[in-house]
């Protein structure tokens, strides 16, 4: 169900340039389960910025309450939200949508989880809940240089890791869709989150297999009432079918909408 | 002493949510019982199913957003069969918002859509921004407007409330055409039309490139022009435009709103309009009223 | 990299204080070298003194403020005689404000007013919004605004610039209506017409009632109407309405105007003008500008 | 002169009922030395509150750098200036205005000073400064109700203090010109700083002997350029010359300005 609450602060570390991770504590916690769900917040009490802020659940901790988020400080909302410290606290509104559906991957089978940038922090969840089960666990991770690489420890205890970076200046030069083909990875169903250039990429080339996709969209309710997240549905013949990101997503099959 | 008459709608309480901001409803009933709630607004119904605008569709700006959602909606059978026939399991009168992109259209919505049973008051949306024929042609000519809610009348079923831009030179002039057109009331203020570019792109944030602005940045705006028009006309309005709090309800109020919408606020607070009407009563006797009728137009009166 | 040349108009930089948020530049003088601004828009001069309105005259709105000063300004001989010659002092051009409460009074502060040589450019105040006659009439109806126009080109020594006012439904129109009418350029935007009640009271804040919004809320309507207008005359726009920042600077560039004035933030923060003219340099570096020009109309071109 | 600072707090603390006490550390102070001048302050960094807040000096001191300002908590803006705490910044635009001229009073001399409400703080420095060159000072202090009472202590210090309360919950019952009449206090100059209609009617009554008034008024930029805060002049014939309180002011002589 989804709730507000004022959730506390229980540490904020910056873990690669710009990069933050922050921990939450509060009784919303209890309603969080499946990974790629993503929660919305209001980083400030005043009208500046006026808008919540999507960002995705990055580890669940049931038994201390917490949950945990990873996210580049850039615009106003979210250097703002970087400032926040132990006891702090925020105002969340989750968990809200739908994620990556772990069913999909059986145990034994493999999954390969592919990242790019921000969109790492999600797939960290679900490795996580795809391991425990016995779902073997591939990663490539892309970033775009040396200083932005976050959480490659934390992946490699789950599954192989395999980091690409934009300009070469750690792991893998290039793209992560050519390190899937350089590395020659098998598996039975991909799962990722990144920049929409990307997910176009992979579901080019692996949409053949069992793929889905988490998308980004600029939000306004983050609830589904406001129409702002739509994208257009796959199959459309009319062109006024549609899916929400926000409360249909944000994780789709491939080919389920239009990217 | 929250409740309120106005044309075809016996409300419990003042507050409700405005149109575009809330659905047709169902998120927000995960959320509370609606039954709380005085009244709604849906969503703009069209004659035909429209997807809108491509995204980006909204943008954040100071103490506001721009949106050009482009009123996405299922068409006006779609709305009556399923939207309204769910929402009939709460206690709460349906203000339905109609819009369209040439006369015939809103008179074809008008008429279906005031027949559903728990459509209690039509919203004609005569002041949208974010499409490209209709809507704000309605909105900005006097006369226009008012050969448009003459046709509705005709048609409807229920109490017909006209939309009013802010996107006007003089909008008690507007008011006028619209009241001695035979509105039963007015609801004010949409809009106003805005835009933000993207600084590394230099090109606008928002794919339709304007957009509509909303909350607390054009409160001011909405407050003035509900004390104008209400001193001018004999019809009631309905308020909204950034209100986020029981107090921006109360300032309506004195500006002359008998009612107050909520619409962006909604996105910040998913509670907003619950927690406002359970905030009202103290607030209201805190300030010296017994009534909330007491406070309607009390800047002028 | 930040010269601008306009009508009348050769400026060291792009950024100028707005008329009205700067009085005649003393005050500020005694923070900063007035020198290094790229113009200043003095306060609006009236043919004889006035007073202005009674106070309150400002009021606080989120993001935004309200005032309704009211053309408070010691005549324009007085202007002219021991404002204009103080500024001589300065090494910037200077562009007069002129207001008025009918044609004649244009006419006559601007014949008088284009003549003190530090004048380079007469900005038309046809937009203001608090005063009871004249002032906003001109600023909604192209045609008297057209009318305006031609009669003060005629008496005026230096370039007219005329200052458009947002509360219009069709801004292009009369944009187009004042270049017909002969203007070098456009200043755009003034206030939008807003007002604020006190909670305690019932009342308007602002003795006058109404005031004009400025500020951050402003901001995406002054860059719409910049954006709109930009694409449909050939005379080059001043923009404002909002600015905060340098990056703010540049949206606006962007929208279409090709320099940019800079009202509330100077209440804000008194050296807003020198720390973005020293900011803008590195600012175009850092988005892979060469020159300031390369940004005007950049989201349409 | 006039200088914009980022000042650091080194205290703040409640002294009565929504009533703070706030001292700032900065060069600024150095600028300062008339009583009855004003700060500026911006209490956020973003757009809301937009506009600055005009608070009086209340004490200054210049061998530690630092001043005091007393003010009540009330909208958003001094509700914001009460959260900050020590080590935080505040902006401060300042000194501003011209405040009471304490050369008016010779040594020897009494001065009475008559506070109501918010308007007792700069009375405070004023005070301070007019005992210091040998002035005799009476004050009449103004509250609503006796947990509004601040200051009484350190009034006391320098010379009589009558406190009266609107409702005679402490000290004198009634308005301060009774207590000045009641008490019949003597005195050469007045000086007084509080709500307008108290000043209105120790204009009327005592202003056939020197007496100085501050005034406060709703404020844009708080240095004379917007005239958003101008007055009548009292020997006005033609209604267009004015005072503007932010900087002929907010301390004029009585009869100077149309109250
Ligand atoms: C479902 C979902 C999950 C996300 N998860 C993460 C995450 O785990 N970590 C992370 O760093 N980022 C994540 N993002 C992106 C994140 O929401 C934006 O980076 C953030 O909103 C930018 O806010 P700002 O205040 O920094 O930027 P500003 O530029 O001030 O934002 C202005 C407005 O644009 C919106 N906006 C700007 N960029 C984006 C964007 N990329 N996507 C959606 N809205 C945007 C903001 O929400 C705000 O309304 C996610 C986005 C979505 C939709
Ligand atoms: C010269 C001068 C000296 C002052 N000294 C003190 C002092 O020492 N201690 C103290 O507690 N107060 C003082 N005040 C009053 C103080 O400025 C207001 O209480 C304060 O601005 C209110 O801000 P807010 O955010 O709490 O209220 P809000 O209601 O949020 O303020 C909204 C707007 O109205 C203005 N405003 C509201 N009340 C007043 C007021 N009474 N006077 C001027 N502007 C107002 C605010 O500055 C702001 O622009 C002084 C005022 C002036 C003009
Ligand atoms: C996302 C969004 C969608 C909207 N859609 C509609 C609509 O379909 N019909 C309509 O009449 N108004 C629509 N509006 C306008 C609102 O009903 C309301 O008039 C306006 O937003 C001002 O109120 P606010 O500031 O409280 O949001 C929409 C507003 C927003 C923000
Ligand atoms: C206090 C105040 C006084 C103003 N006086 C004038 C004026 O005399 N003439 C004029 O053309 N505009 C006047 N304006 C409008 C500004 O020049 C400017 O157009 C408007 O405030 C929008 O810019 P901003 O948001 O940066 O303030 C005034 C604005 C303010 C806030
Ligand atoms: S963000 Fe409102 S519907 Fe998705
Ligand atoms: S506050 Fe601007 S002139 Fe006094």
């Amino acid at each position: 169900m989804i709730k507000k609450e004022l959730m506390v602060v229980t540490k904020q570390e910056e873990i690669a340039k710009h990069i933050f991770q922050l921990t939450l504590k509060g009784d919303l916690v209890s309603e969080m389960g499946e990974p790629g769900q993503f929660v919305h917040l209001k980083v400030s009490e005043g009208t500046t910025p006026l808008l919540r802020r999507p960002i995705s659940i990055s580890k669940i901790n049931k038994e201390r309450n917490e949950f945990t988020m990873i996210y580049r400080a850039e615009g106003a909302g979210t250097q703002l939200l970087s400032k926040k410290q132990a006891e702090d606290v925020v105002d969340v509104l989750g968990p809200l949508g739908h994620g990556f559906p772990i069913g999909e991957a059986k145990a034994g089978q493999t999954a390969l989880l592919v990242g790019g940038g921000i969109g790492v922090p999600p797939l960290y969840e679900l490795s996580t809940q795809l391991a425990a089960k016995g779902v073997k666990v591939h990663h490539v991770l892309g970033f775009q240089t040396k200083s932005a690489v976050f959480l490659e420890e934390e992946f490699s205890k789950l599954g192989t890791t395999i980091i690409t970076t934009d300009d070469g200046s750690y792991g893998y030069k290039g793209f992560v869709t050519s390190a899937i083909a350089d590395y020659n990875l098998e598996y039975d169903v991909m799962y990722s989150c990144g920049p929409t250039p990307m997910l176009k990429a992979l579901e080019k080339q692996f949409g053949n297999k069992p793929l889905f996709l988490s998308l980004e969209e600029r939000m306004g309710c983050g609830i589904g009432a406001c129409f702002a997240c739509v994208c257009h549905t796959g199959d459309d013949i009319h062109g006024t079918s549609y899916k929400k990101v926000c409360s249909d997503g944000p994780v789709f099959k491939a080919g389920e909408v239009v990217l | 002493m929250l409740d309120v008459q106005l044309p075809g709608l016996s409300l419990k309480n003042p507050i409700m949510p405005a149109s575009g901001c809330f659905g047709f409803g169902r998120e927000y009933s995960n959320l509370y019982d609606l039954s709380q709630l005085g009244s709604i607004m849906i969503k703009a119904s069209t004659q035909e199913p429209r997807f809108g605008n491509p995204t980006p569709r909204v943008a954040e700006t100071e103490a506001g957003m721009l949106n050009a959602i482009g009123l996405q909606n299922p068409g006006v059978d779609k709305v009556v069969a399923e939207e309204l026939v769910w929402l009939e399991q709460f206690d709460v009168p349906i203000i339905a918002n109609v819009a369209g992109s040439q006369v015939e259209d809103y008179v074809y919505v008008a008429e279906k859509i005031s027949q559903s049973k728990n459509v209690h008051a039509l919203e004609l949306n005569i002041s949208c921004p974010n499409v490209k024929t209709g809507g704000i042609a309605f909105g900005t000519v006097p006369e226009i407007a008012a050969q448009l809610t003459k046709a509705v009348k005709e048609v409807s079923a229920v109490p017909v409330y006209v939309k009013l831009s802010p996107n006007v030179a003089n909008i008690v002039e507007m008011a006028k055409a619209i009241e001695n057109a035979g509105a039963d009331g007015l609801t004010m203020i949409n809009t106003l039309i805005g835009m933000r570019l993207d600084l590394k792109t230099g090109k606008p944030v928002i794919a339709n490139k304007t957009g509509g602005l909303s909350g607390p940045a054009i409160k001011p705006v909405a407050i003035r022009m509900i004390y104008e028009v209400s001193q001018n006309v004999s019809i009631p309005i309905i308020g909204m435009g950034g209100v986020q709090s029981v107090d921006d309800v109360i300032e309506f109020l004195y500006a002359g709103a008998s009612a107050v919408a909520v619409g962006t606020a909604n996105f910040v607070n998913p509670f907003i309009c619950p927690e406002i009407i359970q905030q009202l009563p103290d607030r209201l006797r805190e300030l010296g009223f017994e009534h909330v009728n007491e406070c309607v137009g009390r800047s002028w009166k």
